[in-house]
């Protein structure tokens, strides 16, 4: 196992008969990693790209040993949908959807821990392991193997530095969405706990922005005993104070909010930082 | 989205919670109504914080002065809104001023409760304690009791907070609210508790279940400038900056990053624009339009990084904008992302070049318009 | 405590329910502030069930129909209430009738999903099937879809039904309702759902903490009879009876009791009257003023059998009462439970007699008022 | 053990220091249970009627060994404080409590099972095992120890039913009060099975009344084959539909909520039913 999903993860893709649903199958198929089954709840399709389709999670992963699910579904369905692929047995599960609120991602969070399984998401273009698997829809061509493990809050923005990364030749052991969102399923601290004991990471590469507190726990991590060594990419600085950015956590509303603050505790730890993308291959270099 | 304090302790008190009896006013006119019970206090409602430092409430003890006040109110601005209308309230005799907080908390994975046991402007040289619970079935009152404990030693106090706590909690998640703050919390001469202030922030994601929300939404809106209100209704993310390049971006973080390069190469952005959650022909089509029609607009910088947005569409889609498009503003194109190679294709078939890098792309916006 | 239909379904639509755009009316005058929209649906707003079969929904095809309607509403009865309003609404085409309905569930030890394939008045013929899951956080979407799955053919209408328990769900925790119903929900041309009526129950015991159940439950008292009224603004537990034996008694299940033995003693009651919330001088003493100043009240049985209330403390409240009292309505008392020797002593001492047993107490009773 | 309590059971009151903890207190140890430790969060003082008392439950526990609780605090401090003793690690709690809202029964009634602890109430006077223990304040004199187990959704109703039997000579092995609300910690069903299993407990009686569907649960279990014999009590027979009869649950909405519906229902299941107390010792004398 690598990170969470590996080449022997099976996947099941809950929302396939969507039109997202059915590019990314298309994408996860292409991308090398083994989907073996659709969830439609209402649809009548036997199969979509070649996956055969299911009308409930259960039956999914009872007849196909799915175990890793990407759910698709509006964020108003979301909680009854993930609850539904928790309860079916996946032990990972990605929420890609924006908007949800604040409260469902609560509840979700509990949940997943309850069934001992890890919720990446909301808000998330999922997770990569490059060479092995694949639980999301980042552009797969962006990702090499290799040392770095790469950890996000931005999807976007962890497409354009993983590309900056692999056209430099730094390949990455795995990278994790871990979403905008102030509640996560899978948070900073806890993403950066599964790099540091993942053997195939060498360096922890952090992409992270204004709002929230997601950074510190990169500063702590940073500065214990025996971390691995880290770099990191704050943005942000050019958006002005009490302005939500897009992301529902990306809001500067006290001093620790800032970028500059961010930036200035994590050099403080010892983190290799950058403080626009130009600067992140010499800061990933000078971790490695 | 912030709820005015009137609004707020209007919600409040819809739950049990005790709020001083006020009164609503749009002018120093209606201040008449308010009868004669003064000393009262005259606030200013607006919907962001920090009103108090600045000069937004006002106490009075003659009607003469609270016209006066409401006419001097009503026309300052806090965080560039001018407030619309304005609350009097009686002046509430307390012994003291507590703070007190239910709020969303990413590192407790839920909920917090936040107290302090010196309230109003205080609060920001002694930071409030905190109890991270997490989801609404792990609150434990005794757990709060306890750390209540070393910072308040009122025990008839403690447990009124407790009891408080518990009911912010309620209210939170019946109406989907990130942040329930009351500061200050009075304690009254015969130890009950009244919220002199309250600062609701409601979580827009939950406007589909909670039709206030959407209604808040809608009033949030109607206070954008006019492009962001044009954006925001054709679903997209978008926030005004002072800037003169336009940037046209899908996702935060690649959005941020743009600004933050092109601040660093000396550039303004004139807006964050995420268009990742509309990026269809329609959406992008309107953020040109809007672009190209804001004046200060010099020139346009698009630069998206799909992974789920299939580039190769978009390329499609900047491919027929720009064939029908007046403005002559200057636009630089930095596209990669899924469909990549597909993507360069249109774009150099329609005589249009995709810039290998956002660096590049900032080299030609620089040369197309040269940083002052 | 049953809502109105449009208070109901003003409700749901604030958590974000369609339901039809409706005009509240007073008067058979107002209808015609409705417009021109007919077919019309014009409906008595009533705060108990069975309005529909007893006449209370009428279709009207024009204004001087719908103003007829009212008039004809207006002067009936349902269970006793005579309506204060009208709701008037489009007739909605739709093509099926569903029942869906969210309640409490005793032997789920929580809550329950009520649903019927087709609903309106037909659901009494075919009780809807039930899905009690008990806390919150044990609704799973999926299990209700399995469980619709024998009932519900229509896979596009069982994914919105299963959305729909969802948020009547939210609602009923976010309202403290013990029942929130939908019957009929409409299924439209376009497959969507629609609330054509709603019975929403609100759990009294939540007052302290919803400011609307606390204004709902004073509405609900002014539609008591004025002795009513008077018991329960004294916290006193009282349903008025139509017989001639006042009940003083203590405990919802000894009073019920009691009543049965009166009744099977050819005795009628004239109350339901549970003092066990208010078990003080004060309360005893409503209890027999409310009963000395009915008139069709001919004699009073006091019957406690106290753990809690101290059966001493009643006999010395009823000693002073008794001296005080100037009706010469008969009073029977039997009092037993906590203090029991020492109740029997202070009754004796004060000339009054503690039957042995409630048997005995009703001997006493039948010689004073015989039973005609 | 007899039923949930017995002489062992070392016992604490939460809400003490208030007049009805405070003649709790008093009865509970005249009655010769054995109150080991108070609770009164909030106030200053050491002890009541010679019990000692503590700032919280989990001291309390801690310094006592206490394992079973009665709650005496309004209803909307319920919540937190039965929460407070289950977290303590009581096993047996009594909530006596009325006007509780729906919804905090049901989170309390769950919060007890995940703590492998028994709930009874709300709005109960609580359980007494004669002559071995009681943790409520039902009088005790109405009450000696024999065979019958005593199930009832009414206090008061059940001191007078008590005092009835006691009075003909039977006594009772255990007195249940599950308390007249409809949702319970406790409920009918439940109460019979821990009477059902219980060696000392020869035949069950039930005190029942309108409203609600605890009865059918008697219903059921004096169905079947190895069944206890059963004699219950029905009131409610003079109570007008459509109208809450002081209990929340005591409503007759349906025609299975009717007195006659329920009478009619363990007269068929074998239960030897009592239609008004007068008949309620003979009842028993037949099920015995």
């Amino acid at each position: 196992m690598s990170v969470l999903i590996d080449a022997s993860s099976r996947m099941l893709i809950y929302g396939i008969a969507g039109n997202f649903g059915r590019f990314s199958a298309r994408d996860l198929v292409a991308s090398g990693s083994t989907v073996v089954a659709g969830v439609a709840p209402g649809r009548g399709e036997a199969a979509v790209e070649g996956i055969p389709v299911f009308m409930d999670a259960r039956t999914a992963c009872r007849s196909t040993d799915a175990s890793a699910a990407i759910v698709y579904v509006p964020a108003p369905a979301a909680l009854d949908a993930v609850l539904e692929v928790l309860d079916a047995g996946c032990k990972v599960v990605v929420y890609p959807g924006d908007g949800l609120p604040v409260q469902d991602a609560i509840a979700l969070r509990s949940a997943a821990r309850r069934c001992g399984a890890t919720l990446v998401g909301p808000n998330t273009p999922g997770l990569i392991s490059p060479g092995k698997a694949k639980l999301g829809f980042m552009p797969s061509h962006c990702f090499i193997p290799g040392p770095l493990g790469v950890v996000s809050r931005s999807g976007s923005l962890s497409y354009e530095a993983a590309w900056r990364l692999t056209s430099a030749g730094l390949g990455q052991s795995c990278a994790i969405g871990i979403g905008g969102d102030p509640v996560k399923g899978l948070n900073a601290a806890e993403a950066i706990e599964l790099l540091h004991a993942d053997p195939e990471t060498q360096v922890i590469i952090y992409l992270g922005e204004i709002g929230g507190s997601d950074e510190y726990a990169l500063a702590r991590y940073a500065a214990r005993a025996g971390a691995k060594p880290t770099a990191a990419l704050i943005v942000g600085a050019a958006a002005p104070a009490g302005k939500k950015m897009g992301h529902a956590a990306a809001l500067v509303g006290s001093a620790l909010d800032s970028q500059a603050a961010k930036v200035e505790a994590l050099r403080a730890a010892g983190v290799h930082v950058a403080d626009t993308l130009r600067n992140l291959v010499p800061a990933a270099r000078a971790a490695l | 989205m912030m709820m005015t304090e009137h609004a707020g302790k209007s919600l409040l008190l819809s739950y049990g919670v005790p709020v001083p009896h006020g009164l609503l006013v749009r002018n120093a006119a209606q201040v008449r109504r308010w009868g004669d019970v003064y000393p009262a206090a005259i606030k200013a409602q607006v919907s962001s914080g920090g009103r108090g430092k600045a000069g937004g409430v006002l106490r009075v003890a003659h009607p003469q002065e609270a016209a006066a006040a409401a006419q001097r109110l009503l026309a300052l601005e806090f965080a560039g809104e001018r407030p619309s209308t304005l609350l009097i309230e009686p002046w509430i005799e307390h012994t003291r001023e507590l703070y007190l907080a239910l709020t969303i908390d990413g590192e407790a994975g839920g909920y917090s409760v936040l107290y302090a046991p010196a309230g109003g402007i205080e609060v920001e040289d002694n930071p409030p304690i905190r109890y991270g619970f997490g989801e609404p079935a792990d609150f434990r009152a005794h757990v709060l009791r306890d750390r209540l404990g070393p910072v308040e030693q009122d025990a008839g106090v403690r447990e009124r907070v407790v009891a408080m706590a518990r009911r912010l909690l309620f209210i939170a998640t019946s109406v989907d609210a990130t942040t329930v703050e009351i500061n200050p919390l009075a304690v009254l001469p015969d130890g009950k508790l009244l919220a002199l202030d309250a600062k609701v922030v409601l979580d827009e994601a939950a406007a589909f279940r909670q039709a206030a929300t959407a209604a808040e939404r809608v009033k949030a809106r109607r206070r954008e400038p006019r492009m962001v209100q044009r954006a925001l209704a054709g679903n997209l993310m978008m926030v005004a900056l002072d800037g003169d390049i336009g940037l046209i971006s899908g996702g935060a973080g690649m959005t941020m990053a743009g600004m933050d390069m092109l601040a660093a190469a000396g550039l303004k952005p004139a807006c964050f624009l995420d268009c990742s959650s509309n990026p269809t022909p329609a959406g992008y089509q309107l953020a040109f339009d809007l672009l190209d029609g804001e004046r200060r607009v010099k020139a346009i910088l698009v630069s998206i990084f799909g992974g789920g947005t299939q580039v190769d569409r978009v390329a499609k889609t900047l491919e027929a904008i720009m064939a029908a498009r007046r403005s002559r503003k200057p636009v630089v194109i930095r596209i990669n992302g899924t469909g990549r190679e597909r993507a360069d294709a249109i774009l150099r078939d329609a005589g249009l070049y995709n810039q290998p890098t956002l660096e590049s792309a900032l080299e030609a916006m620089i040369a197309a318009v040269p940083p002052r």
